[in-house]
């Protein structure tokens, strides 16, 4: 199971994940990522992925994806509390230097 | 087949939502086996891998298909290694496994999906696909590490 | 004894190691179908003591004994209730199941033991053990919680 | 998995159990437990059950058989950092009440 909330600040939306992203969810979190962006409008999504469990190569694509979409809008996506579990994927897929990737939300929002 | 070393039959369909089930179980499976936590977590990536591609690609995302898990504790000779090991066969009826798709892409070129066959790979020491009477059957091994004499009593006893 | 709603089957056999491997497995799966956190824990006790007693008493711990775990997505219609229900069926080949032995045991008299059967008559809504060309049958069944309506989507779809 | 690791102070000895104590493991916290009285005669022996994240009825088992052993020896067994599963536990096995059950481990000391 995933869940997703929303936290809307000024120019900036605070996506709170937890869960599995697996092919079973992440669809979910792609759909909710794309409509901040392609819809919203939203300059700055900041997932913060603290309390995801697991993450399989569907979840990383879902995140490239969204990644795809900010730049398309010109706006920014963020990665932040990135679980040891969240950041071995995110290493093994060698994708780490493309996101941005904070250590907390407060640095996120400041960036 | 024999079913000697066998641990765990699992007989599921293919259903997204089973993902997580087999995830916790093969977790379970391998922490009791003495798998340190690092390679529980790459073998259960793989694992997980391997059944989404059979969902997504075998059964062309067909729920209700049938898929066997079979897990043995075997010991396995792979090219340079010897010794005890994690068996997993995965069976499935569907679509053909075409040899040549099996060529990871590549990484660098970043773009979604790709990266199972490279989690798989990655997870354990030896992949193998094969299919024989309409089943296409997909062996994952991984070895156990070697135990340092003084620590080799009470883990891995079945 | 048919298929439908089929969830998962495992196949197992006698061994202590192996209730961890279920536990998890049980734990996800009825999360998965949206049984609340309290009753997944009763639920995954109930399991975890039935397969306990068949290990101790209808194999008499003797390990690598057969036992087979059906998991269904069931409409159950039991005394006063009826709703969809996770069915679980517990096989083994090992000792008859003698029926008077299973009255549980005064709670009061605190001893050691007797706690097993008190734990899977609380943990599930039916309990039903039964005999067949000599397999031991036991089958639990857990009944959905009633979804107000507004709340009744996205879970327990399959 | 259990671990069961003793820390040994004055009159009294902290036995730190974590993981699972079910059919597999629950000899090992009886055996460890009724050593503890039967052999080393300690006065105090403190479970902390704060890492135990099952508890089945043989582990039950276990523990009334240990305090029964602590009576037998004149000693007494207490419980401290009982999570809300093995409180569970307890209270379905209508055994709450059997039991020496404090807070935290200063609370058992001084007791
Ligand atoms: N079990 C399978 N059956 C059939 N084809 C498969 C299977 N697993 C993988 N493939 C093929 O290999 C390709 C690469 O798989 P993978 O690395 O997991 O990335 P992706 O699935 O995202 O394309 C797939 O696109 C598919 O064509
Ligand atoms: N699967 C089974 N097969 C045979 N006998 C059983 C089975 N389950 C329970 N019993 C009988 O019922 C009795 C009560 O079981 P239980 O409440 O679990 O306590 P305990 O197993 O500690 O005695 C057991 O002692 C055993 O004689």
């Amino acid at each position: 199971m995933v869940k997703i909330s929303t936290r809307r600040l000024d120019k900036a939306a605070i996506l709170d994940v937890s869960g599995d992203i697996d092919l079973a969810h992440s669809t979910e979190l792609r759909r909710v990522v794309l409509v901040e962006f392609r819809e919203n409008r939203t300059p700055k999504v900041i997932l913060n992925l603290v309390a995801v469990n697991y993450i399989d190569s569907s979840g990383v694509a879902s995140l490239v994806e969204g990644l795809k979409a900010s730049r398309d809008v010109g706006s920014r996506m963020m990665l932040v509390g990135l679980s040891p579990i969240v950041y071995e994927v995110l290493e093994l897929s060698k994708l780490l230097k493309i996101f941005e990737i904070y250590d907390n939300e407060a640095l996120a929002l400041e960036a | 087949m024999g079913r000697a070393g066998l641990l765990l039959r699992l007989e599921l369909t293919s259903n997204p939502e089973i993902l997580s089930v087999v995830r916790s179980a093969v977790t379970c499976l391998a922490s009791n086996m003495g798998f340190p936590e690092a390679d529980v977590r790459a073998l259960t990536r793989a694992v997980d891998e391997a059944l989404a591609n059979v969902i997504r690609h075998a059964y062309a995302n067909r729920p209700g298909q049938p898929i066997e898990l079979l897990c043995r504790r075997v010991t396995e000779r792979a090219a340079e290694r010897r010794g005890p090991a994690l068996e997993i066969l995965m069976m499935d009826r569907g679509i053909s496994v075409i040899r040549k798709k099996f060529c990871g892409r590549e990484l660098d070129d970043v773009r979604p999906g790709g990266l199972g066959m490279h989690f798989i790979q990655n997870g354990v020491d030896v992949v193998q696909y094969s299919r024989h009477l309409r089943k296409n059957r997909l062996r994952l091994v991984k070895f156990l590490p070697v135990q340092e004499p003084e620590k080799a009593n009470g883990k891995g006893e079945w």
